[in-house]
């Protein structure tokens, strides 16, 4: 038995493998594929003020090695998420982290306000890069000073542990990495979907219904993993890194650059029950190389 | 219902015509219950371009044997790599998803299949017909080479009426025109329809107008199948649901702009 | 035959298919594989001003459906261009265009102006977008004071048609491409390559010498694609689109996406008479659709 | 040379050990000359991790029959896929590729490989042997496993000297610590390697050492194979060189810090 655990802030991960948000549910659709609880967390599909319809079908294609979607945020909306989901998930032996979006940055504190008495609920990931919807979203992300005043105000009212989730649609990620940190975050997660399209030549038409989307899976892993190893070497609060991690292998790829967590997305549709396979390859791993610790090989990386 | 992931072994792979084909699959345990139009995300292996699974309904169940078939169509990459497995080769299947066709109030309903749509029929048929209701089944399709398997339906069915776009099999035309809704009246308590998107709205409006209560099962776009990713959505009178898990079966009296 | 000939500013192509700089090398390495004089056009590898031995090996690594370089504009300098590469290229029947890099606007200004008197070379296609080497390269291309400075040095002193290359590792490549069409580019072409990263997990070492290098192929079409649309809706000079192309159907998305013509990069690799049948296979489409011209189809997607 | 792209057709995959098979391959046309140390790059179809071609020295050729043979080892997933390739099936190539051995100026020489590195040795044994050049060969492995078709080599070499790390087969230890290398003076004009880079530089120390011509075919990662990419290079006296077109054959005294 190697440790496999982690620190996330003040969150004790008893693995570093999280599943992604927006990709898992919020864990019971996963039950009868593996023990949830295994996970070193679970984060919950995006939690807004209000209730959102997200956007018009259709709402992803596939692409080499990938897919695109513009979901954009449907869901229920906190108050219904604390009354009708939060009941059916608090008694997971694994950490519950909430993915927290709005269009406004009211919006984002209204949220956090309401999610900080759940006792189950050790953090929230904030959301400022959701490339699907028109307003807010990915422009808190792209932006150093939005993504600093949306922090900042979350971080005054959630003395909880504070995940700021980074959008990879911009010229210099260590920057924002950089200005969500000075106000406060506890942690930055990256990376979300790269905006990206695709057309049906045959119809001449978009295949979105929002014409373009976000990018996930495997085609985009070079690019998570090399922001992941820069904003890991720019900031010092612990990063959690994504994208297209579909295997032991390329959970490990995100520890050595330098990551302290990693979250599954896009691979939990080919296999739903892929994280548990991460989870005991990434020990497997461990003894092979003689590691006692998975602490041991996080930024790892002999350059 | 609880579900799975298992490899399952090709038994056959019956090709029907140059496009439609049926593929027998052993499961490597014990088949658990799968109701009719319900459906398995198929993983297509080898294929850069197949990322995502595929969804597939399931065709026939022998539970003797432990065995499945999917009846499949070759329209795409995915699809062409499925016509070209051979027996022995293993096929990997999330399964059982989605909902299922509930039970009519009458005795005597109508299914109407076009195409390969006509897959998640088959079941639905065989079901109604083992609890004594009267199934007449309307296969359409665009010529005689898109109406397979009629003896399956017919094993089940009290007739099975044809039409095809080119009138190489049974009347020409749609399916809304073929002449068994001509009658003013019909006496079908509903009608089940699987196919594409054009044909079920207007047999979803020919149900409307005749007033019948009509089940459609949808084909949206699906990325995980199991309610995770939200892609799959339609619009209902209560919102958004999936069409994965909440789907893929709907009363049009429940569609946004069906009925 | 359908009219498959395009323009870019003072080029008339005889159609819209490219090679990519740095996928083709000078042409000649085709010439078994097809008549290069099919191609609308070729793009050279990079020219500087100076000989350059490029990064240390290695420098590539595999991706899912796409591949990292960091070649690093190895080239031999343009005297050496001039004096042994154009003499063996200058008879193809087809535009030979020059991709032009260095580290500093004087090296740039250097490159074009040698090409000037050169019959042949039609055109330019100022590289503001390599993510390979220390200096300069992508530094131009990711800042609009920077891209818009390097093009209007050029411009001074390049009268023939003069292509941007720019760089996706960006925010915003509308502004950018604004910039450089602000300082009288003839045309932008986009995208180069984005910046990416592979590790061996097992040797915890990154599979580049330079840590980091260029993804390209199949994997980053969606981006590509949702670049040419935005850049194609923003500027007024024509777009040429690349990302990934690999046969027509690729093409055409990126035609109806607003590309007045295409560069066709990583594919040559798998197949090298790949532009060949993509220029056929965009004259069947026209033919099936029933377009008497490519130029219907620029842009021609229904939103 | 002129360069082909042409599908091939498998006409056998003979499995040597668990991790070497030869896989023999028709030309659907009259096959060009291929020189020894040339190759071919092998598209790897079906396989969403192998976007690129994989490298392979061609092994042997019969202009006869149109065949040629590719002995490869099973190393990651491009060769994986490529061990499971049976007869009927084909392959697309690119070939003939790179440069290759030059003739040495005395009549008898070693030539050295290591594992799969025996690869491009072969025909060029076959070649020097036609020549009238004495040939030996020296084999060196992991284990016996690792050493395979000798009698193919002996076919065309004097002798065939092997070495394997644990002794299994032939002199235990590196193909550098064989015996034959102790003689204080060494009759071979010239020494050609190929095999691990760790291998191939041992080898070329001994050589310089020892005052003999040394060529050695280089493995470096290719995208291209056809001097497009410059992804292949290695330092040499005359800087950059392409190994795809300008090797993959080197002298030693022309590569950076190998002599
Ligand atoms: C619940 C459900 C049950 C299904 N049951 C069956 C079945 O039993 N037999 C069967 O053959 N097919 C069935 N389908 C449709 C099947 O999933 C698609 O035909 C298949 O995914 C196409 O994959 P491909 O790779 O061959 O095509 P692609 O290469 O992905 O696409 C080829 C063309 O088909 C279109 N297409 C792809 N998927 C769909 C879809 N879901 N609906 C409509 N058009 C589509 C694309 O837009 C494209 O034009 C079902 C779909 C759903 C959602
Ligand atoms: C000119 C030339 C001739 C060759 N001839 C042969 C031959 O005749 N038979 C044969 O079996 N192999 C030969 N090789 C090596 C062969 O190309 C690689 O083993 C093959 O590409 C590995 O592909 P893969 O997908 O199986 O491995 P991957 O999954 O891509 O990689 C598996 C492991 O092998 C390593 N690897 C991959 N390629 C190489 C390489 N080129 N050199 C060293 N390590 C590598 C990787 O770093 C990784 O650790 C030759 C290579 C070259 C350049
Ligand atoms: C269908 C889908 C829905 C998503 N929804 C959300 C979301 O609600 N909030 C969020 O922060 N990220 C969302 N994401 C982004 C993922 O959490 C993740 O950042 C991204 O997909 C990259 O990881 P992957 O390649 O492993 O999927 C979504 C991704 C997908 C594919
Ligand atoms: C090996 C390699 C070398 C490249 N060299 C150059 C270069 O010298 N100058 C340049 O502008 N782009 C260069 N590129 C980028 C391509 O021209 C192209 O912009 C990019 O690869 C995206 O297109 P693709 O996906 O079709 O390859 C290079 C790309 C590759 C793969
Ligand atoms: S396909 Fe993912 S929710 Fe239905
Ligand atoms: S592999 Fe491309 S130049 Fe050698």
């Amino acid at each position: 038995m190697r440790d496999l655990s982690v620190d996330i802030h003040k969150l004790h991960l008893k693995n570093p493998v999280m599943s992604a948000s927006g990709t898992f549910g919020y864990g019971p659709e996963f039950e009868d594929f593996f023990d949830v609880n295994k996970l070193g967390g679970i984060l919950t599909k995006a939690c807004t003020s209000k209730n959102r319809d997200g956007n018009r079908y259709p709402r992803m294609a596939e692409t080499p090695m990938g897919m695109l979607n513009s979901v954009g945020l449907q869901n229920k909306g906190v108050d219904y998420f604390i009354e009708a989901i939060y009941p059916r998930i608090k008694s997971y032996d694994t950490h519950i982290i909430v993915n927290v979006s709005d269009s406004t940055i009211e919006g984002y504190v209204e949220v956090a306000e309401k999610l900080l008495p759940l006792d189950k609920i050790g953090g929230i990931e904030l959301n400022i890069s959701c490339p699907n919807v028109k307003e807010g979203g990915m422009a808190f992300g792209t932006s150093c000073p939005m993504a600093a005043a949306v922090t900042k105000a979350v971080r005054r009212v959630y003395p909880k542990t504070l995940i700021v989730k980074l959008s990879p649609n911009v010229t210099s990620i260590e920057e924002i990495a950089l200005a969500v940190e000075g106000e406060g975050a506890d942690s930055v997660s990256l990376i979300n979907t790269l905006l990206g399209m695709a057309i049906d030549a045959e119809k001449r038409r978009p295949l979105l219904s929002t014409i373009t989307g976000g990018l996930s899976g495997p085609a985009i892993k070079p690019i998570a993993l090399r922001m992941v190893w820069q904003v890991a070497k720019t900031v010092k609060i612990p990063v959690i890194g994504m994208g297209g991690i579909s295997n032991a292998t390329d959970a490990i790829e995100f520890l050595l650059a330098g990551a302290t967590a990693v979250q599954v997305g896009t691979a939990n549709f080919i296999d739903p029950s892929v994280c548990s396979g991460i989870i005991d390859g990434i020990e497997t791993y461990l003894e092979r190389h003689n590691f006692n610790s998975v602490t041991e090989i996080i930024g790892a990386l002999r350059t | 219902m609880k579900k799975y992931m298992q490899d399952f072994k090709i038994i056959q792979n019956r090709r029907i015509t140059p496009d439609y084909f049926v593929l027998e699959l052993e499961c490597p345990e014990i088949l658990p219950e799968i109701l009719p139009g319900q459906f398995a995300e198929v993983r297509v292996d080898h294929s850069p371009q197949t990322y995502l699974r595929r969804p597939i309904s399931i065709y026939d169940v022998d539970y003797r044997s432990n065995r499945l078939k999917l009846l499949i169509k070759k329209v795409g990459i995915g699809s062409a790599k499925l016509f070209d497995l051979t027996k022995g080769l293993t096929l990997n299947l999330i399964y059982p998803l989605g909902n299922s066709f509930s039970l009519p109030e009458g005795n005597k309903v109508l299914l109407v299949g076009g195409g390969v749509g006509c897959a998640p029929l088959l079941l639905l048929a065989k079901q109604l017909n083992s609890k004594g209701v009267i199934v007449h089944a309307l296969i359409g399709g665009r010529t005689d080479r898109d109406i397979v398997d009629v003896e399956k339906f017919s094993t089940y069915c009290k007739s099975v009426y044809i039409t095809t776009d080119d009138g190489s099999l049974g009347e020409m035309g749609m399916v809304t025109q073929h002449s068994l809704f001509a009658d003013e009246v019909l006496d079908y308590s509903k009608i089940y329809s699987c196919g594409p998107d054009a044909m079920m709205r207007a047999i979803a409006r020919l149900a409307t107008f005749k007033g019948i209560d009509c089940e459609v099962s949808l084909e949206n776009l699906m990325a995980c199948g199991i309610g995770a990713c939200l892609c799959c959505i339609v619009e209902t009178s209560e919102g958004n649901k999936t069409t994965c898990v909440q789907g893929p079966v709907f009363n049009i009296r429940d569609l946004k702009g069906w009925s």
